[in-house]
């Protein structure tokens, strides 16, 4: 007997038909892979399995049973626990306090510290990631910290059903590699696992079968070893033989080499120690490393978000004005942030708000927002990014994780600035959508935009990137052209204790 | 120093008003400086500290504030309670410290005070009914529109007014009186607007039992243009009041004493330092202003009592 | 925010016309039916309902009304004022002062006016300068507002010459053809205007760009201290013109006038769709929130309810009035 | 909140043990400032200091200390609480009544308490169950409350026959040894019950949780509705104990007592440390908010200012007090 089974489950959301029909069937000790494009409904089934909210119809039987949550805490109670797309901990609490939230070890309703913290630690060690100390707020955490964390928070539940939407879209390969291992534990005690994950080649070392959505429907399932990535696609898209390449033409640049962006000895304590490079017109410039080895931090005090010391110049004019995001927006430069949700949306607004924030005198006379403009502009975003459902007066929030990744990314190419700072542009975005980006990127940097793009993902710095430098316990090392990088190499000089001399 | 120092004959005493911005209020403080201006032809020497609540409408604040003299060695207080009860502790406490209170402007249920100086409000409001009914002959509907909720000065005015009405003037109903004005014009202009509206048609007078509802009724009447056409009979002093009544918009008001109060209050509480013996209630009298009646000497003394002259 | 978007957006949905029209018109629910209580529970629903009595609610609306426009700005940008009350006793008294010194009645508006707007300044100065969060700083000007006022006063009412000020916030307008106070029409005018800038213009888009996501706002070049000073100037500024307009109102500087006010000025703002957390709210949805609490305050009167019913009554009907919208907007997600 | 908490929370970095050493002791700088202060400016110190005023601002800070306890668990978990003075008034002619009618002093002592819990009872129901806001929630029982005091008491002040309980809020306790008020030394007691119950409970840790994320609480199986039902309802009995001091301090049931006293134990409770979007707060931070703004009343009292004078003070310490505060720990980072 399956352990889950579901049946036409449908939801709307309003005229949205997030789901439209789903079957699913999993086994105890399954590793499930739930696969589709942005949008597909991925997101939306597995918080009806949690109880976020109710299915507008079809049928849930846990154990044969009916299942029917009336909310995340009796799915809990019925073993079902969910690792959401969106990190969510409670930011004023300890690591150790969010693992353990709503399962506190106590007496007579005081709580057991010593459990609490033995049980941040085992489960942090399980993983590996000892460097992240259980005492501290988890507010203050990386964002892949703050992922790990999560993730640690739902196996410390005892459960039989795990949910994991994209729980590596911002672990680095190590954190991905123990996180596998611990999905193998799992699997022999005997709980399943419905695995989300844009990434084919994770999604195959991990589950055994496959369910892919479209439109809200389930259109295929079966054993992975039973198809191809082509036909994946296929199933994905509804449409056959778009054997995508996924990096387009490596390209001869044609742009007069021009040096726009020189950076010597920049510092951000305390992630940051020692970067220095140079970015030139039609260039991209990847920059790879560990988790926590301060990339984020990097772009951040190039962007002038966090403070830091040590010189830059822009176009061969040293910058002396006080760096503040403004200022850098009005010497041409953009950011895309990692932190999507925090840093990056405005989730009440609505699209076009979002598409347009950062220059709205592009679209204005004199303070006055010419809206039909607004909308025109903001209509060509999201039919150049496909981004799906998304109506110009919308708000985010109702858009799918990965469309809003998009919307974020859009708002750069409206922007159109001379020199790009990218932190995990891809975050989140499906597949085919990903192809879509990086033709972006490439045409940007066809265009003689100058282009620094921090990535976990080595095939996309691999794929894309002319240069490559890497970070290592906020050291940079100097950039090297990416014929001279291999995955081995990187990883090597990320974990080395100087890059520096690594390099030479 | 708690006793007061009786042979160089200098008293600290402290007088704590309801509040401090109404007219009323500043009218006690001139007589208490004009009782101790006196004194200092006889070698005492008294200093007043005024100090009133910070906000005019609450008995904790007044509270608050006589604790706060508790521990400042001053030799009396003089006190115009917010309420009968509510002060008879800090007052009984101030008592326990060596410091003697005269109460002044409204009762305290407590035979702790050396001296109760104040005007029988009750009677301000039957005077004001005696002169409603005159006016109305006897037959009518009419409002009364209350101060606040747990005010027993104001109460009074309004028990002595509503009491006095149904014995002597049966023929006129009050079809209202269970609307409040609230601490401030604002709030009363609000009410009478409201109450107007509702019943500006049926009822021929007002009664309002103090200052600030007194001018907030007659903003509002001002204002809906009813001004003169209903007979209107307030409480207390104001310059508005004056003019309204030569406007013929305002039929009369009950006025107190309170600069009398205020000399009295202090007079009383230095007798008492001085070891004299004082009464244990004296009282201040209140007075019907009419437009009849406005122009005679002892209703201007009423009207403007010689506050600049004692103020600053 | 995070704590609340996922449940609060899952309800919405339906076509964009259908919304914007539920977005218009949503709040006018609440009011009809408040006003339709009235009238069924009514003995002279005329009465209720009459020119006279109309004229009535909207001159006891001006104040709080022109205090939404203000408050509507700085809710939307997650802020919030509690001076309100103050800066209106203080600009009401500095505008009977300078009319006591002889100005013209339009300096001492203009006098009254400005005197809001550098109290506001100063919160937004408190807020971002100082780091403080914008209830603490807002209170600590509510005492010094309210002691200044004090102060110039004199600790008494200030009772200048009569001007036309007068006759700006009376309920029964000299002329007839104005139909209602000066004071109405202008807190109308400034209601349409400011609901035009929040939607239309650059700034206003800020203003809900850094209620919704000051993080973001920051990371989009917004300068989100200046931004807030200037949020927190305007807020002044329509504050002071409240207290001119109760000046008018009592025909005197009160420097104890308007204790609380802030309470109905906020709840105005929230009934009509404003969110605490930020992001979201209306300069239209502000304005019914202050005309269904005059309405609820004149229906209660008129009842001839005594005070504690209207007390009990106010209170229900303000939640119940919250909880439909809430309703309302749920029942079409 | 999400538009806050990560520029928030990365200005907290340095090691556990002196931030929580700073978390504790942190307040208490304020608290010292405002003394010595006063201690400079006084012409006799040793007035100010002496056991006799100490004891006055104990008794004048018990009310609003205890209402500080309760508002503290609300703030922490993202709520607010604007019926804190209606229920102190309902509490108190609830307790007076009950004595009247020959209930014994510690049965009416319970009616007053339970009198209070059952207004946040309705909060609690009227946030989670009609999704009305807590702003808007505890304003409409705030006038409920009110009105149904006025109406218990029947729109008087309730005078009851003497007991013990008007010992209890006393500044000068008739049995020498207890140094202060029983009140105050309930107050203490409470304090430390409660914050012990916040840091070491499951209760105190999911208060922290769901104000600190509400949605990732939820996800991780807390049960926010019943939660906050319950949150309330102990704000509430707080709030009805304040209740029944402030009728031993006045020894009379007063059904207008304690207006806008909701500002204030919110201050104090912000002053303390806690933050209106959640998640940060402590008890020991509350009481001596609480303290702060008893003895600036006080030490203004004392130094003889005129009223205005005090309000203007008051309101710029508390800005400055709180600037500090932030100054401070942003230093430190
Ligand atoms: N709260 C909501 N309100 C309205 N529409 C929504 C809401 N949540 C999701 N949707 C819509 O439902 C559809 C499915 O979204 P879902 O988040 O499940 O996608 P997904 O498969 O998880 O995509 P991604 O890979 O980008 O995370 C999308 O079209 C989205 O716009
Ligand atoms: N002042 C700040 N405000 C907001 N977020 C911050 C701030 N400082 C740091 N962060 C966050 O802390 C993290 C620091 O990341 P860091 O630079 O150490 O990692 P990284 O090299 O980018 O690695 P990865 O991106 O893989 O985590 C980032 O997620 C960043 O968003
Ligand atoms: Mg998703
Ligand atoms: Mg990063």
């Amino acid at each position: 007997m399956p352990l889950l089974e579901l049946q036409g489950v449908k939801k709307n959301f309003g005229a949205t038909a997030a789901l439209a029909g789903v079957d699913l069937e999993i086994a105890p000790g399954e590793v499930h892979a739930l696969i589709g494009e942005n949008g597909a409904g991925k997101s939306t089934l597995l918080n009806i399995l949690s109880g976020a909210f109710p299915p507008d119809s079809g049928e849930l039987r846990l154990d044969g049973q009916i299942y029917f949550p009336r909310g995340p805490a009796d799915a809990r109670v019925q073993g079902i626990v969910h690792i959401h797309q969106e990190l969510s901990l409670c930011p004023h609490l300890s690591v150790a306090e969010n693992i353990s939230l709503g399962l506190e070890p106590n007496h007579f309703g005081m709580i057991d510290r010593d459990a609490v913290l033995r049980r941040a630690h085992d489960l942090l060690e399980d993983f590996g990631c000892t460097h992240i100390n259980v005492d501290a707020m988890a507010g203050s955490l990386s964002m892949p910290d703050q992922q790990v964390v999560e993730i640690c928070r739902a196996l410390a539940s005892r459960s039989r059903i795990i949910l994991m939407d994209e729980p590596t879209s911002s672990l680095t390969r190590h954190s991905v590699e123990q996180l596998f291992r611990l999905i193998g534990r799992l699997r022999e005690q005997g709980i399943a696992i419905i695995y989300i994950s844009h990434f084919l080649e994770e999604v195959r070392e991990v589950t055994d079968r496959f369910t892919v959505l479209r439109d809200g429907k389930s259109v295929a399932t079966g054993k992975l070893t039973d198809v191809t990535d082509d036909q994946l696609i296929a199933h994905m898209v509804g449409r056959e033989g778009e054997g995508a390449d996924l990096f387009g033409e490596r390209r001869s640049s044609n742009v007069p080499k021009e040096l726009v962006l020189q950076v010597r000895g920049l510092t951000s304590p305390p992630k940051v120690r020692s970067a220095s490079f140079d970015l030139y017109r039609g260039e991209i410039l990847g920059v790879g490393g560990l988790v926590g080895s301060g990339r984020t931090e990097l772009i951040r005090a190039l962007f002038g978000l966090a403070p830091s010391s040590g010189e830059v110049s822009l176009r061969a004019e040293i910058l002396k004005r006080r760096s503040t995001p403004a200022n850098r927006i009005r010497s041409g430069v953009g950011y895309l942030s990692e932190d999507r949700k925090h840093e990056g949306l405005y989730l009440q607004l609505p699209v076009a708000d979002n598409l347009t924030a950062t220059g709205m005198q592009g679209i204005s006379h004199a303070g006055w927002i010419d809206l039909p403009k607004q909308n025109a502009v903001s209509e060509q975003i999201i039919s150049m990014l496909n981004i799906r459902s998304a109506r110009p007066a919308a708000p985010v929030a109702r858009l799918s994780g990965g469309n809003q990744q998009k919307v974020a990314f859009g708002r750069l190419l409206y922007q159109g600035p001379d020199i790009l700072l990218l932190d995990e542009p891809t975050r989140g975005i499906d597949i085919r959508s990903k192809a879509d980006i990086y033709r972006e990127v490439r045409r940007l940097a066809d265009a003689g935009r100058a282009i620094l793009m921090v990535s976990s993902y080595l095939p996309e710095l691999l794929g894309i990137c002319d240069r490559v430098a890497v970070m290592a316990r906020g050291v940079l090392s100097p950039a090297r052209n990416v014929s001279e990088w291999t995955p081995q190499s990187i990883m090597q000089t990320a974990i080395s204790e100087s890059p520096s001399m690594e390099a030479r | 120093g708690k006793s007061g120092n009786s042979s160089e004959k200098t008293f600290t005493i402290a007088v704590i008003p309801q509040g401090s911005t109404h007219e009323y209020w500043k009218s006690i403080h001139a007589g208490a400086m004009k009782a101790a201006q006196d004194y200092a032809s006889q070698k005492v020497n008294v200093k007043i500290i005024w100090k009133g609540p910070m906000r005019e409408d609450d008995r904790e604040q007044q509270v608050q504030v006589v604790e706060g003299f508790l521990a400042q060695g001053i030799n009396g207080i003089v006190l115009a309670p917010f309420d009968k009860d509510a002060l008879v502790r800090p007052v009984e406490e101030a008592n326990r410290a060596g410091i003697p209170v005269v109460i002044v402007d409204s009762a305290l249920n407590s035979q702790v005070p050396i001296s109760l100086v104040a005007s029988n409000n009750h009677h301000g409001g039957e005077l004001a009914a005696e002169e409603m009914g005159r006016l109305l002959n006897g037959k009518g509907k009419i409002l009364v529109l209350r101060y606040q909720e747990g005010v027993s000065s104001t109460e009074q005015r309004e028990q002595g007014f509503i009491e006095k009405m149904k014995s002597e003037f049966p023929g006129i109903q009050i079809v209202s009186s269970n609307q409040f004005a609230g601490a401030t014009r604002d709030t009363a202009k609000t009410a009478t607007e409201n109450l107007m509206n509702k019943y500006g048609n049926e009822v021929q007078g007002l009664f309002t039992p103090n200052e600030s509802s007194t001018a907030g009724a007659l903003l509002a009447l001002e204002d809906s243009g009813k001004a003169g056409k209903i007979r209107f009979i307030g409480f207390d002093t104001s310059d508005i009041f004056t003019q309204a009544m030569q406007g013929k918009k305002l039929d009369g008001i009950v006025v107190q004493n309170p600069f009398r109060m205020g000399e009295l209050g202090v007079e009383t509480m230095v007798d008492h330092l001085l070891g004299k013996p004082v009464e244990k209630r004296i009282d201040t009298g209140v007075t019907l202003i009419t437009p009849a009646n406005l122009m005679q000497p002892v209703s201007q003394q009423l009207l403007h009592p010689p506050l600049d002259q004692y103020l600053k | 925010m995070s704590a609340g978007w996922t449940a609060k957006t899952t309800a919405m949905f339906s076509s964009p016309a259908r919304r914007r029209w539920l977005d218009l018109f949503g709040p006018f629910i609440g009011l009809v039916a408040v006003i339709a209580v009235f009238v069924m529970l009514s003995e002279s629903p005329g009465q209720f309902l009459s020119p006279a009595n109309l004229r009535i609610v909207f001159a006891q609306t001006v104040i709080v009304a022109i205090g939404a426009i203000g408050m509507t700005v700085i809710i939307i940008s997650a802020g919030i004022d509690l001076s309100v009350g103050a800066i209106i006793a203080l600009s009401s008294v500095i505008t009977a002062l300078a009319l006591q010194h002889g100005w013209s009645a339009i300096s001492a508006i203009l006098a009254g006016v400005f005197v809001g707007g550098i109290v506001g300044l100063v919160n937004g100065l408190a807020i971002t300068q100082l780091g403080v969060v914008p209830f603490i700083a807002t209170l600590g000007t509510l005492g010094i507002a309210r002691g200044l006022a004090k102060y110039f006063a004199n600790q008494q009412t200030v009772n200048p010459p009569a001007t036309w000020i007068n006759e700006l916030a009376v309920s029964f307008p000299e002329k007839p053809w104005m139909l209602v106070a000066p004071g109405v029409w202008i807190a109308a005018a400034l209601a349409v205007i400011t609901g035009i800038v929040l939607k239309r213009t650059v700034f206003g888009r800020h203003v809900f760009a850094i209620g919704s996501n000051e993080t973001a706002a920051k990371a989009c070049g917004i300068r989100v201290d200046r931004l807030k000073v200037w949020i927190y100037s305007l807020g002044g500024l329509f504050f002071g013109l409240a207290g001119v307009m109760q000046m008018s109102r009592l025909r005197q500087g009160d420097p104890t006038v308007a204790v609380g006010v802030e309470l109905d000025v906020i709840a105005a703002v929230v009934i009509g769709g404003g969110s605490l957390n930020g992001g979201e709210g209306s300069v239209l949805g502000a304005m019914i929130g202050a005309l269904i609490m005059a309405f609820l305050r004149n229906g209660c009167v008129q009842m001839g309810w005594a005070n504690y019913v209207q007390e009990i009554m106010i209170g229900a009907i303000i939640v119940l009035a919250v909880a439909l919208d809430r309703y309302r907007s749920k029942a079409l997600a």
